[in-house]
């Protein structure tokens, strides 16, 4: 392999906006690519354990309603198209920023917040509906997995909206400048995530027929 | 009957030298000389003492991947002790002078990529081959008499295991029983015998288990017959037993299953076809009672528990302790059978006592149930696990808290002279096993 | 898994603003494409809609197809993979492929496609 | 993410901006005696403490195994009853597996990684701080069920459902289980993207991936198997937690819930596992063989491939540990086939280690030696690994002692022996002293007998038919003779541990009476070696340019026209003397130890009182914040450095981002 030339950070001819780094990729970044790449993992748990368990019932008379019996598909289409439309605000308040428009930067953010905080109602609202229908957590396995996974995403979500609103905040006072462009698109990244995870869900779990 | 586990000592010597049999050559024995050494004696559990076609077959797999692994290990450790030797050196302490610095050789990495690959693909073959022997369910057939007429039977028998004891049902009239037709372990159908602790198979002919369990995982294992097979709650795993010679065969839980998982054993009894059919006569009838226990069984049957006079005899005294303090647990048929749902099933989950007497263990397989010195019944070790089951084998079944599961036998709080009268009683239940069995199964 | 990282042996600064991000026109454009398919996703369950979905394979496809191909997109352009030091895909990807082989072979240990 | 850090300069010189966001946190400068060690985010007092911690999990563990061995010394052992043997053998696995092997393989990622690629510290030091304390908190989390859950989990280190259900295991024992590697797991995931963001990002110029030292190597396919593996377990534990905790039905047979999914998740981490255990051990022999033997470790890029074959195939072959689990014969058959062959890659890494001893000048140095015995006793343990790789042996020899022999033959025989090679031989390096040459062979030789004398027996136990975790066993089964020998076995390694000891306490009292050891008293390979012993804070004066594979060596040795080696400098020409001055180093940080302590209240919360997790979750909400907002650095520190606030520079890094909220959340799931 070639020798490397020696990045020379000394001279700074080059106003990159990263370090000088192996790859020369940011660090962080990369840090949360790999935590993406982790998180696969951890959701495709959930969904396994979750089509292992979709029509386990469980014995005797009561408790045996499952979630596929009752998906309100109508409804549960229009709060993933909410969550997908919020990826659209998320990614134009990145592109926001990087034009230096802060206050349309804030209007996208806080969009990309209340389209997730909808989400998370219409989660909320699902979960209530479930649970007065006889389908509760503890009823069968098949309920149990169900509100584990999207009770896991919906923590997801929640945790981005988290995020969103204090990038927001720091927006507010003044200290989300362009040169912060990847903090808000690393955030970007993780609700992006969230998103296609939707995707995922919303397809394997909720449309495809059980038999 | 032949009795593997009381084998004398020149026997032992023999079959330690069944290496031989499989492959001449003295310095393989030798190389195996450890684990010989650890083979004498008794040791009824023991892998390397095949004694059926199918324990056989996986012996033979893995003695020779023993003998592979045991060449390369020599090789391996023999090229390190070697090196070890020859390039030794005591310092580099003024020394400038280095090796010839080989960083590579390509070929030779290649080289010994494939050729353990390849020796790894032959194995691989004779694996599958056994492997899938293992797991062929050969249909077999055995006459049977029941009820007085013959029946031909694909023996099968259901084998449930629970904490901390294992339960053999057989369906004699099932034809052919499959895994299929089960459904829910602690609700099984109705059995024709219903096993505790010991079951029967006849020789010689291949035996279908479907194995289950009522609560944790288990994993029924007769080293000698064949491998293990977990006993996994809620799913009925298929395996088999077969065994050449008529003879005891020992096991043991081997999954670990909580408190008291290392005192849940089994034994398996091989039989003749005869001595089977007097076995499935016996099994199949239900207790029955002398003259002087009789009346009482059928005042029991017809309105519950009576009283008994203080100066009746012992058997009798016992069998209203029985019926008061353990028939709501343990089934005897013929005595206690209506009180529970469906005359033949077995009751909640303890063993079925109804020939307790014709077994040679108990508690899970751990005491014997007669002395082997003169045959006589182990009174002392039944008092005992009367008196206090959890000393003898660590349960759950006392000062439970709220909602706890009662497993394993509780502490009935019987007197003395309870516990000597229900021992009379039991002795009762079913015929005497012979001396040859009672010495053939015994536990040390 | 490991692929991802025997391959980097970048020395040299990918410099990470020497391309432009697409305009918003663009992003609202995929969006738009998102919706669409969102939208016969969605069809599929009202089966009178469109006869061949009474099939269920037919609706599974399709369904797995416009799945992989919304996932695709956001991931892609959204995520700016497509501009991005290739380096970021891969690891993003050793996990989604991990996952998948991993979890489908668990899947297939309980019979579950059968 | 997250943990929005400065991205340490490559070259010394080059500064971050400190700013001030919001002017009210500063950063402790540390350097006081204990505050320093609780406030550090330097990559080797990390790696230290680990280290300390992890020997003394060692020693918990090893009093767990002596218990064992005592109470099976000799059958109807009556020292622990059946309750108690059951939480000690759990314990003992589980602390041995997750509070032993993996923080000492985890100090030695930690300490070695920087060094060996040139770095001045690991991608995100607060970070790394972070994975320690969450370790620590979660391994004391997890002991302390002994004292107020009732006792240690009863369920074995794999605890299966159901027994380790509510119903089958009433006290605490198994929710500290769940919860307390829920927290270490967290701590492993945060230091396995930091390690690799570390590898892959912060190399010294010149340091391409396949110049990278072995150790380095595996300790990335380590990293990358945590990575990967710990969420799958991390699900696994939050089925069982809600289960229990929650009632949840994931694994009540009685409603439906299968058993064997717990398993399959389990083992598809639990598989992963072992390589997560041996790789480094497999680095760490790689370093050692070729420094002793003056040669260049044999067939390099073999040695790395089979590395991240081994970690690659690792997830293919779960379902061998579920032979007998009744997972159906095709499953099993196809599971045994890709098992044997894993055997392969492993089978090229010994041979290249033997081949890498071929024609070398083998000093047996205590390091040496432990390295040559770990190959060896590794052997043993991977030849019967193939052994009941084939399915239908294996329904003869799985849960029985044979087992245990074999994956104590890989973890101590392969993993320990080759660490405590590495402790051996970096020890100067990390301290600035050897350990005692004659102390460190006595140990070495007792060990090495004990352990064989201990797992040996054990083959012929198993084959015998004697069972795991059975709490005793009655006579007349022929286990007695090789029991008694094991049992002794076992005590003469706790000797040999004692006499580590004895080296360590005896080895520091005699330091300064001996002449200090230098950059390099093995005449060893990586970079580690070019700088003083102990390293200083800044680790490299300069950062080195690197130009070849075993750089340090090529600085010291070149060929002669006969391609003879011959010495080009000495160590001292060559050699960096740790006088560089205002080195720019990440400043301490108290909040990743306030952020880690909000976890096990979190834990105790969810058991007992969730009002505990209030309390838990707003002091990690509160770290958080903080976090997120003290300030890269400490203006006031003197780091050497004016200020230069150039935007365009490290602009980015200014840590008052509310994002590093996100890793925080992340962390917290």
């Amino acid at each position: 392999m070639a020798t490397a030339t020696i990045d020379s950070p000394d001279t700074h001819d080059d106003h990159d906006e990263h370090h000088a780094t192996s790859t020369g990729i940011s660090n962080t970044k990369l840090a949360m690519w790999t935590f993406l790449g982790s998180e696969c993992l951890l959701f495709g748990g959930l969904i396994s354990t979750y089509l292992l368990y979709k029509t386990r019932r469980g014995p005797g008379p009561d408790n045996t309603a499952i979630p596929t019996d009752i998906f309100d598909i109508p409804f549960t289409s229009v709060s993933s198209f909410v969550l997908l439309m919020s990826s659209l605000t998320m990614v134009l308040a990145l592109s926001a920023l990087t034009r230096g428009d802060n206050a349309a930067t804030r209007a996208w953010l806080l969009s990309t917040a209340m389209l997730g905080s909808v989400f998370i109602g219409g989660q909320v609202y699902e979960f209530t509906g479930f649970i007065r229908e006889g389908v509760g957590f503890t009823h069968n396995p098949a309920s149990s997995a169900f509100f584990t996974l999207t009770g896991f995403h919906g923590v997801h979500v929640s945790l981005g909206i988290l995020m969103l609103m204090s990038l927001y905040v720091a927006s507010k006072q003044g200290k989300l400048t362009p040169k912060h462009t990847e903090t808000v698109e690393i955030v970007g990244l993780y609700w992006h995530f969230v998103d296609v995870v939707w995707i995922f869900i919303f397809t394997v779990i909720y449309l495809i027929p059980v038999d | 009957m032949k009795t593997p586990n009381t084998l004398t000592e020149t026997q032992t010597v023999s079959d330690m030298f069944k290496f031989r049999r499989r492959l001449p050559g003295a310095g393989v024995v030798a190389m195996l000389g450890l684990v010989l050494a650890g083979c004498a004696g008794d040791a009824e559990l023991d892998t390397l003492k095949p004694e059926s076609g199918t324990a056989d077959e996986i012996y033979d797999l893995a003695f020779w991947v023993f003998i592979i692994a045991g060449v390369v290990l020599v090789a391996v450790c023999g090229a390190v002790l070697w090196l070890a030797v020859k390039n030794r050196v005591s310092s580099y302490e003024g020394d400038e002078e280095f090796p010839e610095q080989i960083s590579h050789n390509n070929a030779l990495e290649i080289t010994w990529t494939i050729v353990p690959a390849v020796v790894l693909a032959i194995v691989a073959v004779f694996t599958i081959i056994v492997h899938v022997s293992i797991n062929r369910d050969e249909a077999a057939a055995v006459e049977i008499q029941v009820d007085g007429e013959t029946r031909v039977w694909d023996p099968t028998i259901v084998v449930v295991g629970q904490q901390w004891w294992w339960e053999y049902r057989y369906y004699l009239d099932a034809g052919d029983l499959d895994a299929s037709m089960l459904d829910d372990p602690s609700n099984l159908p109705p059995a024709d015998i219903v096993a505790s602790g010991q079951f029967a198979i006849p020789t010689g002919v291949e035996v279908d288990l479907i194995i289950t369990s009522r609560d944790v995982i288990h994993s029924h294992w007769i080293p000698r017959l064949n491998g293990k097979r977990d006993a996994v709650p809620g799913r009925f795993s298929p395996w088999k037993i077969e065994a050449d010679d008529p003879g005891v065969y020992f096991g043991q839980c081997t999954e670990f299953c909580g408190l008291s998982h290392s005192r849940m054993r089994m034994q398996t009894i091989a039989m003749t076809e005869a001595d089977f059919q007097d076995w499935i006569d016996m099994q199949m009838s239900p207790a029955t009672f002398d003259a002087e226990l009789q009346p009482y069984v059928d005042s029991y049957r017809e309105a519950g528990a009576g009283s008994v006079p203080d100066d009746a005899s012992a058997a009798l005294r016992g069998l209203d302790v029985f019926v008061t303090q353990c028939a709501s647990c343990h089934l005897v048929d013929g005595l206690n059978d209506l009180d529970y749902d469906g005359a033949e099933v077995v009751s909640g989950s303890a063993p079925n006592l109804t020939h307790l007497a014709n077994n040679t263990t108990f508690a899970g397989g751990i005491l014997n149930l007669y002395n082997d010195e003169d045959g006589s019944l182990n009174r002392d070790d039944l008092a005992a696990w009367i008196r206090d089951p959890d000393a003898i084998k660590a349960n759950f079944a006392d000062n439970l808290a709220d909602g706890e599961l009662p497993r394993g036998m509780p502490d009935r709080n019987l007197t003395e002279r309870q516990i000597n009268d229900v021992i009379a009683f039991l002795e009762t239940l079913g015929p005497r096993p012979t001396d040859e069995r009672i010495a053939a199964t015994e536990v040390e | 898994m490991t692929d991802t990282v025997t391959e980097t042996h970048l020395e040299h600064d990918e410099d990470h603003g020497a391309h432009e991000h697409p305009s918003d026109w663009v992003y609202i454009k995929i969006a738009l494409i998102l919706a669409l398919f969102t939208g016969i996703e969605v069809l599929t369950y009202f089966e009178s809609a469109l006869p061949f979905f009474e099939n269920n394979s037919v609706t599974i496809a399709t369904l797995m197809f416009l799945m992989v191909v919304k996932f695709y997109l956001v991931a892609t352009w959204f995520m700016h993979l497509r501009f991005d030091n290739p380096i970021f895909g891969r690891m993003f990807v050793a996990g989604l492929v991990l996952a998948t082989a991993v979890y489908c072979i668990f899947l297939s240990a309980f019979e579950f496609w059968a | 993410m997250a943990i929005i850090e400065e991205p340490l300069a490559l070259t010394s010189g080059e500064a971050a901006t400190a700013e001030r966001p919001l002017g009210g946190l500063t950063r402790p400068q540390g350097g006081n005696g204990w505050r320093d060690w609780l406030s550090t985010v330097d990559h080797k007092k990390i790696g230290i403490m680990y280290g300390v911690s992890a020997m003394f999990f060692f020693v918990v563990g090893g009093i767990e195994a002596l218990l064992i061995r005592w109470q099976l010394a000799a059958p109807e052992g009556q020292l622990l009853s059946a309750e108690v043997y059951n939480q000690v053998f759990t314990m003992h696995g589980v602390t041995m597996v997750f509070l032993f092997i993996m923080p000492l393989a985890a100090a030695f990622a930690n300490y070695l990684i920087p060094l060996q690629i040139g770095a001045r510290d690991v991608a995100f030091p607060r970070l790394n701080a972070l994975s320690f304390w969450i370790w620590i908190s979660g391994a004391i989390f997890l002991n302390s069920s002994w004292i107020v859950g009732g006792g240690g989990a009863d369920c074995g280190w794999f605890c299966y459902s159901p027994n380790s259900g509510l119903a089958f295991s009433p006290s605490h024992g198994v929710d500290f289980y769940a919860i307390g590697l829920q927290i270490a797991g967290i701590a492993s995931l945060l230091g396995a993207v930091n390690l690799i963001v570390t590898v892959l990002n912060m190399r010294a110029p010149g340091m391409s991936l396949f110049r990278m030292p072995i150790l380095t190597w595996m300790l990335l396919v380590t990293q990358f198997l945590l990575l990967f593996a710990l969420p799958v377990i991390t699900v696994a534990l939050f089925l069982l937690m809600f289960d229990r905790l929650f009632d949840a039905q994931f694994f009540n047979p009685a409603t439906g819930g299968d058993p064997l999914l717990w398993q399959h998740l389990f083992w598809i981490f639990g598989h992963p596992e072992v390589y997560i255990i041996i790789l480094p051990s497999f680095g760490i022999i790689s370093e050692i063989i070729p420094t002793f033997s003056r040669k260049p470790i044999f067939g390099y890029s073999f040695m790395v491939f089979s590395g991240i074959a081994i970690g690659f195939m690792g997830w293919g072959v779960w379902a061998h540990h579920m032979f007998v689990s009744g997972i159906g014969p095709f499953s099993v058959a196809a599971f045994s086939l890709s098992t044997m062959f894993i055997a392969v890659p492993t089978g090229v890494k010994i041979l290249n280690w033997l081949a890498t001893m071929w024609g070398g000048k083998l000093l047996f140095s205590t390091p040496m030696l432990f390295a040559v015995g770990a190959v060896a006793m590794f052997t043993i343990g991977g030849l019967s690994g193939v052994t009941h790789a084939l399915a239908p042996a294996d329904t003869q020899q799985t849960d029985t002692y044979y087992i245990v022999a074999h994956f104590h033959y890989v973890i101590f025989g392969g993993g320990v022996l080759g660490l405590m090679g590495g402790l051996y031989f970096w020890w100067p390096k990390i301290f600035g002293h050897m350990l005692n040459e004659t102390w460190g062979k006595v140990h070495f030789w007792i060990m090495l007998i004990g352990f064989n004398l201990t797992f040996g027996p054990m083959h012929v136990l198993g084959l015998q038919g004697m069972s795991r975790r059975i709490d005793t066993y009655s006579p007349g089964f022929g286990f007695e003779l090789w029991n008694m020998v094991a049992t002794i076995g076992a005590f003469i390694i706790a000797l040999s541990v004692l006499v580590f000891f004895y080296n360590v306490w005896r080895s520091r009292r005699d330091a300064p009476n001996l002449p200090a050891p230098g950059p390099d008293p093995w005449d060893a390979r990586s970079l580690e070696w070019m700088i003083p012993s102990p390293t200083p804070e800044h680790n490299f004066d300069e950062v080195p340019l690197v130009e070849s594979e075993d750089e340090w060596w090529h600085r010291k040795y070149g060929y002669d026209e006969n391609k003879r080696v011959v010495r080009i400098a000495t160590i001292e020409e060559v050699a960096q003397d740790g006088s560089a001055e205002g080195v720019h180093l990440p400043a301490p940080s108290f909040w990743p130890l306030v952020l880690a302590l909000g976890l096990p209240l979190i834990g105790y919360g969810l058991i007992f009182n969730l009002w505990l997790c209030v309390l838990g979750g707003a002091l990690t909400g509160l770290a958080l914040y903080s976090w997120a907002l003290e300030p890269v650095d400490d203006p006031d520190a003197d780091h050497g450095h004016d200020d230069h606030h150039d935007d365009d520079d490290g602009g980015d890094d200014d840590a008052a981002e509310p994002e590093a909220v996100t890793s925080g959340a992340e962390g917290g799931e």
